[in-house]
């Protein structure tokens, strides 16, 4: 079975994710994920393509810790998280990441605590290729 | 010798991904950015988080540096 | 292309769901999605299957109503829901239930109102089939 | 004719799906479940919301109901 937490260049099955999640406890009640794709259209402009830069080893940990703390943080059964690398296509996924738990409200929390934290934390770089030029995006604080 | 190396919009400034800095006896991080901020102001002005060794840095830039280490400066990580 | 609000006995797949919701905009940055499942082990006692009851008419225009409630209030780009009937197995899926936003934090908030209010107003029962008998499940207030 | 459904733990309580109560003018699905009620005490001790035709009722009870009306008396709902 894939690894709970992976960075990598290839796209991934939700249905394939979560079969691996669930495969952790029959217990579990509830599972609350979040799917991040890329968006044809950002701050006005259109965007073709979305390229990512990582500092992977650090990136590989620090989603491993992020995981590590939500499993404990919520009582979770089990956590995954996906992040693509590379370069996507408008409309592609970008992120998956999943919380399981016994029921709805540790998961649902947990899961937004981990895309909060991923977006924080994670030393990976988004750059939007539009039609006219590239450009870093710029984090809201 | 000290590896520094760079990522996403730092390195497009920086123009390049990992520079090289001599090790001496207690080289610290903030002795590698004070020589570098210079050099790559724009670069530079971006940076918000710096980390050794792939584990971000908790001190005020004075412990001193194993010879080998891996410095990174960043700027606000965009992931997700 | 199926329902976006569906009662069904059959499984469904979130792979094609969630590409059935993402092909209403490819403005959607973040898909949040809430899966229910049903657990092996409930109140101290193991559960081999769950049986469902629903008033099948008011139960998909509550669903109906519930969706476009959450589309206008989070402002979504589109939202999904699927409940299965008849009797599901323990590790099976209950419900999928998915909110597609521009950004994370409405599709997060929506997919969280829309399971608590699912919870509350749709009129369906659902039964734990133990070894020892079968008892209807008292919804915690 | 008034169709009255249950459903779930109210179904099996009452040991009926189904019961047909006869329309006169002026019945109001308050007068249906004070018939019912002392028939299926222990169905009706569960009972949080009534619908008719198909909508949660938000009346006091008293509104007359049209001949071929459906009326549903529900326990707490227990999906998702």
């Amino acid at each position: 079975m894939s690894d709970a937490v992976r960075l990598q260049l290839e796209d991934f099955s939700q249905d394939e994710e979560v079969r691996a999640l669930r495969a952790s406890s029959q217990r579990m009640g509830g599972i609350a994920i979040f799917l991040g794709c890329a968006r044809d259209f950002s701050e006005g402009r259109d965007v073709c393509e979305i390229g990512f830069d990582a500092y992977r080893p650090m990136a590989l940990a620090e989603l491993e810790r992020l995981r590590a703390e939500a499993i404990e943080r919520f009582s979770l059964l089990d956590a995954r998280i996906v992040h693509r690398l590379g370069t996507v296509r408008a409309g592609d996924n970008i992120v998956f990441i999943a919380a399981g738990a016994e029921h709805r409200a540790p998961a649902l929390e947990a899961c937004r605590w981990m895309i909060d934290e991923l977006k924080e934390r994670v030393p990976i770089w988004k750059k939007e290729i539009t039609p006219t030029g590239e450009s870093w995006v710029t984090p809201h604080p | 010798m000290i590896k520094v190396l760079f990522f996403g919009p730092v390195a497009d400034r920086v123009g390049l991904r990992q520079i090289e800095v001599p090790f001496r006896d207690g080289l610290c991080w903030q002795d590698v950015r004070d020589v570098l901020q210079p050099q790559y102001p724009e670069a530079f002005a971006l940076v918000s988080v710096t980390a050794v060794n792939g584990e971000r840095v908790r001190d005020d830039g004075h412990t001193p540096l194993a010879d080998g280490a891996e410095i990174v400066f960043m700027s606000r990580v965009s992931g997700g």
